[in-house]
């Protein structure tokens, strides 16, 4: 007979890895709290706030992606494609405004979830391919970036601007969204099938789970999310701004690993990505509250703070192995 | 019992599958029948493991046609195989490593709560109920990949059987189970069959086979060299029916694989290697071993006794708490594989798949791996002496491959395995540490590989030999150590090294469940 | 470290170059005071201020700019001056903006990275009343209302004058090239917009053959004009829609061989590595594209506040440099 | 072997082969129809200038590409290279003054620092490559501007003659690159280190049981990944006349892995194509070169790169055993 159970060390050392990143998050919030007078304001932690939300909901999207083993970095553009269709879309009411960018984006990610899933090619290839074409699509349909459309209708600019209790919009559509990923994730057989094909691919196929369709479905999430925070920022922005979303990808990987995410895949969630998002956010507000760093300087900080994080992490779940 | 007039569940009718370079099977048929135990034999590499791959709908067949209930079957997917009721266990443990014990369990068919939502709570109640049927006590909630290799092996059996199944496939089960589980596995089997369900077993174990199995099918070269009644059949003749070879050939080579007579470990040489009080927490709780000169010695013990750590623990593979490792009197330093390799010692690992072998690479490559230094001049590697290397161990070893440019994964698991044989005995080790050596070798390659291990004892080197087949143990090794709990509970010498005195040393105080998670909760 | 000495070029001296106001102010165009844009009047010296630049302080027109701003500001006694960078990352820039309103700036000076887009921004700073003063590009919005005013060139001008020197340069008739900006940048539109339009009104003897992105990066610049002229070799003129990617140009034609000169190349910015180029000869002339906000902004700022009225934008006028006054103007040149 | 003439003899198809073949030359392929292409619809395409032109162009992309190639095989990826060049270009800059040959040998020193942080990271700490190397994108190209906040023009004449000399009309930086690749290619096909590398790419706990000095390995691909980064962006700052930290080498890591990639090694490591991953790299620069010969407008340029990208990799992709 094999008898194994965990210990309570070892499950709270796994706890201690799974939200790493919010430990980090909370010990900067406390640290920038008592350095800063203005960091711990109501309106700081709403511009933190707002302004992490579209990456977030890009970054739930990668969340998926990422457990599932593969990789998005077309993301940054189907978000600028996103925008400037829906600011075109909007000319013609809210309902184009809203089903233009996310049926392209979710062509886009048919296609690409087709090719990865029925070629075998690398996703990280196929979505690389994907981000220069959809920014070539993108630039066409704005004769080559010069045309910004304006969001003209005001339905359609409320759901970016409107705020609730000092928060817009997007900031509750991007909570929701975040629930309704981690029941996805942890309460359905698709998110089932996403943590075994990421674990193992070739095994998830042999216990038969849908290899193919997972991975299709996955690709068209993470464009479809991509889309709609692209629509969304437009709607706040009021126009469809096409100098967006360049390095938007790495940021969103940035997040997701740094929630502890495995980049191998078959491990994750979306509380840590969510966590990781708004950890990017905070370092950003603290380097803009020190407010006189030079622009190289504040990119020395970024990147020593993401490695910081990233080796923290590291140990973090080193140690978890260990016990 | 079985009724040979039964219209076959499953049936493949003159099935030819070809990879590059290889036909592996051949216009093979076979019928599998409800209610029966079906053997299929046959060497490394005769296609035992593709035909089932065909039947599962992972290959697709290139000529002839499979039948599912007398009716046309294609399968495209694992999946339309399953949802037919065709459920497989496969030869390499295939789950899911970093998922959950129970959803790794219940994937696919998860309990539902409200809307249609996973009941998690339920899950787990269901899956540790499911487990402890197969005598797998464990918290279901940790990752897969924390169980030992035949508790997984135990998970997926577990798996495949509490489908609806109509068909069983189970490539090599036992490969890594112990005795006693396999016990318990015979026990479902017997079960699946009074169900009327059709059981297809492959095995190299023989003795296995005429325990549960009642037809059997030999494949040769993909194939079919014969199909009947195991009952009637005669153990030489099956092995020479499976290697092609004359009955009274084999009658007198004899089943016998290690030479009967001891080795002459010269009993006042020096230890080649001595592992003094090597202890890890949890896993090895200061164990002292030792192997001289011309001398195999075996390990025995359960599953997750700490037989594998032992070994990986003596070429610094883990990091240990405490313990040392002598050469030749002198402490290893550095606790790391390249040091304990230069000394001379090498580990064949257990787990072929995820330790062996580099599958990106080609036979030649995988051999010449560890060996590479020594063929090399200033970091310059010479192909004629690799070459020439490489073609001596797979003439020796009888590596069956293409050519000794073949991908390394695409041989058939038992010459993978000699593949990696290969590689050891290329560094020309003073120890060898073997964890498993002949799982999942056919009779012919195993009676090889062992009376390789006894040339290479007479030879002079030492041997730590690792093997859950009692058989082997016994008929291997010089002196026994038997380990429980990551601890050596007793020494066997010179005639008590029989399979009872294993039992019996591994029974002794020893109560129904090897606690190891008990030891931790300190 | 020792790196080669610098180049020999007169020091600018703090006036040099100094920005200078195209239409005087208050003659032209609606007008804005303390009273119609509903602020409260504040003293600038004990006030936060903030600056938001878009782009590193990688090149020399971003590094005069924000430079101009911090000493002026310096210069005026402004202690709390709160300055971020967007790196180029619209999205940045907008939470930048956002959160140095949140930290209570009082007035705020932006570069944007891009005129449309500014919504929240404007409607926060609105909210609390904070004055906002767009340095070098506009944007698309209200002066008076959404944002204060706006100081800067006129791009699609500037792209106007280049084509006239173009013209002048190749007497009306030849084939010309254009290294584009980064796409989808107003800066680029404009410029490359006012070219275009210059040239097909004023010299159908000119014929554009020729657009690629050359980014406004001098490594890019030198790539494009290498093809550029291996597969066009009949090319007469190159217009660079900025000084980096034409000195790009410039070595990509000295590394083929071709003399100074031979083909004309006009530029926008006004760099000092672009007027001496003027003054070897490789370029044909620069528009000045004048990036020392400071004095202008602080100075257009405090009027508001003192209550007078102020425009709502105010355009600097931009210089030419060409042979004739690249190397008296050394000096001046950033 | 022996056992082979007991098999039955099997059919030679050639659909296989023709498969097999494009897999493995599937980029010559690819490069020789651009070419022909170009031959037929692009003015001037024969002469000798352009095709120095374009050799000059692609000899960062190369060099980088190289190093890149042994990352990707080792399983890993360095999305640092870029800043690593700019690094480069800076202490170049920095260090002129003492003449051009001290100037490249500090820069090159700083990229094997930063390529050994980053394969520190990897091999020692155990940070996943994308990561690890991805805060050294940040954080290095920072370093470089703080260095040298803006683009530099030098007079050496050592370091222009670098840049723009010839050898029998070959630029010197071609031959430079030429031998870099021959020495990868060496070293992937002849030396214990490279079998090391594509080992440890295959299965790095078998390479780690039969005794490979993995980290050590690890470790050493990385560093030189930075070195030829850095001896990339001293060529490209030597080839620009001016050091120019802020934009050099900006987003080459995706060019670099796209042509490693195009080349047929997986991003799954354990095999790596050298000459290949020069010819991948060759396809993408024709390819730019044809797009810009022929004027296209940036919208379409990334739309047809897109999917020239895609084809080359779906040839030379793996087919899975069906
Ligand atoms: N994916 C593949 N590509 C190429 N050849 C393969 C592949 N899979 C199997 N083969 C070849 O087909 C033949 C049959 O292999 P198979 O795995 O079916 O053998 P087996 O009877 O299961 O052997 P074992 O007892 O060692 O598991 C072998 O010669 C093997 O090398
Ligand atoms: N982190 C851990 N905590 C507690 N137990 C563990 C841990 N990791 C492994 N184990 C257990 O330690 C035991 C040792 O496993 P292992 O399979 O190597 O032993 P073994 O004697 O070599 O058995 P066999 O070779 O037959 O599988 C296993 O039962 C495994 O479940
Ligand atoms: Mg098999
Ligand atoms: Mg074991």
């Amino acid at each position: 007979m094999i008898s194994v159970a965990s210990s309570r060390r070892e499950q709270a050392s796994r706890v201690l890895q799974q939200h790493g990143a919010l430990m980090v998050l909370a010990l900067l919030v406390i640290v920038g709290s008592l350095a800063f007078d203005s960091f711990a304001t109501a309106g700081n932690a709403a511009s933190v706030v707002v302004s992490s939300s579209f990456l977030a909901i890009i970054a739930i999207g990668m969340t998926f992606v990422i457990i599932s083993g593969g990789i998005d970095l077309s993301v940054g553009s189907l978000f600028v494609l996103g925008g400037v269709l829906a600011a075109y879309g909007s000319q013609y009411g809210l309902l184009m405004a809203l089903a233009l960018p996310l049926g392209a984006c979710g062509v886009v990610g048919l296609l690409q979830g087709l090719v990865i899933a029925r070629t075998g090619m690398a996703p990280f290839i196929v979505t690389l391919a994907g981000l220069l074409g959809v920014r070539g699509l993108m630039l066409a349909i704005s004769q080559e970036g010069a045309t910004t459309y304006l969001v003209k209708n005001p339905a359609f600019a409320s759901l970016g601007q409107g705020e609730l209790l000092g928060l817009t919009y997007p900031v509750y559509i991007t909570a929701a969204l975040a629930l309704v990923a981690m029941v996805l994730l942890q309460r359905t057989g698709f998110g089932q099938n996403v943590y075994a094909i990421g674990g193992n691919e070739q095994a998830a196929a042999l216990m038969g789970v849908p290899v193919a369709r997972t991975k299709v479905t996955v690709y068209v999430m993470s464009a479809l999310l991509a889309g709609l925070a692209g629509a969304l920022n437009a709607a706040r922005l009021s126009s469809g701004v096409t100098i967006l979303g360049i390095g938007l990808e790495l940021d969103a990987i940035a997040a997701v690993v740094i929630g502890g995410t495995l980049l191998t895949g078959g491990a994750g969630g979306i509380t840590g990505t969510v966590a990781g998002v708004l950890l990017l956010g905070v370092i950003q507000s603290l380097i803009n509250q020190v407010g006189n760093l030079t622009s190289a300087f504040q990119q020395v900080v970024s990147g020593a703070f993401l490695a910081l994080v990233v080796v923290a992490q590291r140990l973090l779940s080193k140690a978890q192995r260990l016990s | 019992m079985r009724r040979t007039d039964l219209e076959a569940v499953l049936e493949a009718k003159g099935i030819s599958k070809r990879f590059p370079g290889v036909l592996a099977l051949d216009g093979v048929h076979l019928a599998l029948l409800p209610g029966e135990v079906h053997a299929l034999v046959g060497e490394n590499g005769a296609g035992k493991s593709t035909l089932i791959k065909v039947f599962t709908g992972v290959y697709h067949p290139d000529g002839g046609e499979l039948r599912h209930l007398g009716a046309p079957a294609a399968f495209g997917t694992p999946l339309d195989a399953q949802r037919a009721g065709i459920s497989t266990i496969y030869q390499e443990v295939n789950l899911v490593p970093m998922m959950s014990v129970a959803r790794n369990l219940l994937l696919g068919r998860e309990p539902r709560g409200r809307f249609g939502v996973i009941d998690a709570t339920r899950m787990y109640a269901e899956a540790a109920r499911i487990l402890s049927g197969y005598g797998v006590e464990t918290d279901v909630r940790r990752p897969l990949r924390t169980l030992g290799i035949g508790a997984q092996q135990m998970v997926a059996l577990a798996r495949a059987v509490a489908v609806d199944a109509r068909v069983v496939i189970m490539d090599e089960p036992t490969s890594s189970l112990e005795p006693r589980e396999v016990e318990t596995l015979f026990g479902v089997i017997r079960r699946l069959r009074d169900e009327g369900i059709a059981v297809m077993y492959v095995s190299h174990r023989l003795d296995e086979l005429y325990q549960v199995c009642d037809r059997v099918t030999v494949l040769r070269d993909g194939r079919v060299a014969h199909t009947g009644p195991l009952a009637g059949l005669d153990r030489l003749k099956l092995i020479s029916l499976m290697l092609g070879r004359d009955l009274n050939e084999v009658k007198a080579g004899g089943l016998t694989r290690f030479s009967r007579d001891r080795h002459r470990a010269a009993d006042g040489q020096p230890p080649a290697v001595e592992a003094r009080g090597l202890t890890r927490r949890h896993v090895l709780d200061g164990i002292d071993v030792s192997v001289r000169p011309g001398e195999v010695v075996g390990l025995g013990g359960l599953l997750g006794a700490g037989r594998t750590e032992t070994a990986k623990a003596i070429v610094g593979a883990m990091p240990l708490d405490g313990g040392q490792v002598l050469v030749a009197g002198l402490p290893l330093r550095g606790g790391s594989t390249t040091a304990a390799i230069r000394a001379g010692i090498s580990l064949l690992p257990e787990d072929r798949k995820a330790e062996g072998i580099v599958p990106t690479l080609s036979v030649r490559e995988n051999i010449a791996l560890a060996a590479l230094p020594s063929l090399a001049r200033a970091g310059v590697v010479s192909d004629a002496k690799i070459d020439r290397m490489v073609e001596i161990f797979m003439r020796r070893l009888r590596i069956k491959a293409a050519s000794p440019n073949q991908l390394v994964s695409e041989l058939s698991g038992g010459n993978q395995q000699k593949v990696l044989l290969a590689r050891w005995l290329a560094v020309r080790p003073k120890v060898l540490l073997l964890d498993e050596p002949t799982r999942g070798i056919d009779v012919g390659a195993k009676a090889e590989v062992q009376a390789l291990i006894d040339e290479l004892a007479a030879e002079g080197l030492g041997v730590l030999l690792i093997s859950s087949d009692l058989e082997e143990l016994v008929e291997g090794a010089d002196r026994i150590l038997v380990l429980r709990e990551g601890a050596v509970v007793g020494e066997l010498t010179g005639d008590q090294v029989t399979e009872e005195r294993i039992m019996a040393t591994i029974a002794e105080q020893s109560d129904d469940m090897v606690t190891i998670a008990e030891r931790s909760d300190d | 470290a020792k790196s080669e000495e610098p180049q020999s070029a007169p020091a600018a001296t703090s006036t040099a170059g100094q920005q200078v106001v195209q239409s005087p102010s208050g003659s032209a165009g609606p007008t804005c005071t303390l009273d119609q844009f509903g602020g409260k009047k504040f003293d600038l010296k004990t006030a936060t201020v903030g600056f938001s630049q878009s782009e590193k302080e990688a090149n020399p027109f971003r590094i005069a700019e924000t430079k101009s701003i911090k000493d002026e500001a310096a210069k005026l006694g402004i202690a709390n001056l709160k300055v971020t960078n967007a790196q180029s990352q619209f999205s940045k820039q907008i939470t930048d903006v956002q959160q140095l309103i949140a930290q209570g700036v009082q007035l705020l000076v932006i570069a944007p990275l891009n005129s449309d887009g500014w919504e929240p921004v404007l409607q926060q700073a609105a909210a609390k009343k904070v004055p906002i003063i767009t340095v070098d590009r506009k944007i698309n919005a209200k002066a008076c209302s959404d944002y204060l005013t706006f100081i800067g060139s006129d791009f699609h001008e500037q792209g106007k004058r280049a084509a006239d020197r173009m013209i002048d340069a190749l007497s009306g008739k030849g084939k010309v090239a254009i290294l584009l900006g980064a796409p989808g940048n107003n800066v680029t539109t404009e410029r490359t917009n006012g070219f275009k339009e210059r040239i097909t009104e004023k010299a159908p003897g000119i014929q554009i053959s020729f657009e690629q992105t050359g980014e406004f990066a001098r490594e890019k610049g030198q790539q494009v004009t290498e093809q550029l002229i291996q597969s066009n070799p009949d090319i007469n003129g190159i217009y660079a829609e900025n000084d980096e990617m034409a000195l790009g140009a410039v070595t990509a034609l000295k590394g083929a061989g071709k003399e100074a000169g031979t083909i004309k190349i006009v530029s926008v910015d006004g760099t000092r590595s672009a007027v001496q180029g003027i003054a070897d000869g490789w370029l044909h002339s620069v528009i000045e594209s004048n990036p020392r906000f400071g004095p202008l902004a602080f100075e257009t700022a405090q009027k508001f506040l003192d209550g007078q009225s102020i425009p709502d934008k105010v355009i600097i006028s931009d210089r030419d440099y060409d042979t004739s006054n690249a190397k008296d103007s050394l000096g001046e040149a950033y | 072997m022996t056992e082979l003439t007991s098999k039955p003899a099997f059919r030679t198809d050639l659909k296989p082969r023709i498969f097999a073949w494009v897999q493995d030359y599937g980029v010559y392929a690819a490069v020789l129809a651009l070419l022909l292409f170009n031959v037929l619809f692009t003015p001037h395409f024969l002469d000798a200038s352009n095709f120095r032109t374009q050799f000059v162009q692609v000899t960062p992309i190369v060099i980088v590409s190289l190093g890149m190639a042994l990352v990707i095989g080792t399983q890993g990826i360095d999305l640092s290279v870029g800043s690593v060049m700019a690094l480069a270009a800076a202490l170049v800059a920095l260090y002129l003054g003492y003449g051009a040959l001290p100037a490249l040998i500090v820069a090159v020193i700083g990229g094997a620092v930063v390529g050994a942080a980053g394969g520190a990271l990897v091999a020692y700490v155990g940070v996943q490559p994308i990561v690890a190397t991805l805060a050294l994108l940040v954080g290095v190209r920072g370093i470089a501007n703080v260095l040298v906040p803006q683009l530099v023009e030098f007079r050496n004449p050592d370091l222009i003659a670098l840049g723009s000399s010839s050898v029998t009309g070959i630029p010197v930086i071609v031959l430079i690159a030429a031998a870099l690749t021959l020495i990868v290619l060496f070293v992937v096909r002849r030396t214990t280190f490279g079998r090391q590398v594509v080992a440890i790419g295959g299965n790095r706990s078998a390479s780690e049981l039969s005794g490979l000095p993995v980290k050590r390995v690890l470790l050493i691909v990385y560093v030189i990944s930075g070195l030829l980064a850095a001896l990339a962006g001293v060529l490209a700052t030597a080839r620009l006349q001016a050091s120019d930290p802020t934009s050099l080498g900006l987003f080459i890591e995706l060019s670099a892995i796209t042509a490693v990639v195009v080349g047929g090694t997986p991003l799954t490591g354990g095999r790596i194509r050298v000459l290949s991953t020069v010819m991948g790299a060759l396809l993408m620069q024709l390819l730019a070169a044809t797009l810009i010969k022929h004027n296209l407008p940036q919208s379409w340029t990334q739309m047809v790169q897109a999917v020239i990208i895609l084809a080359a990799v779906y040839a030379t992709r793996e087919r899975a055993n069906r």
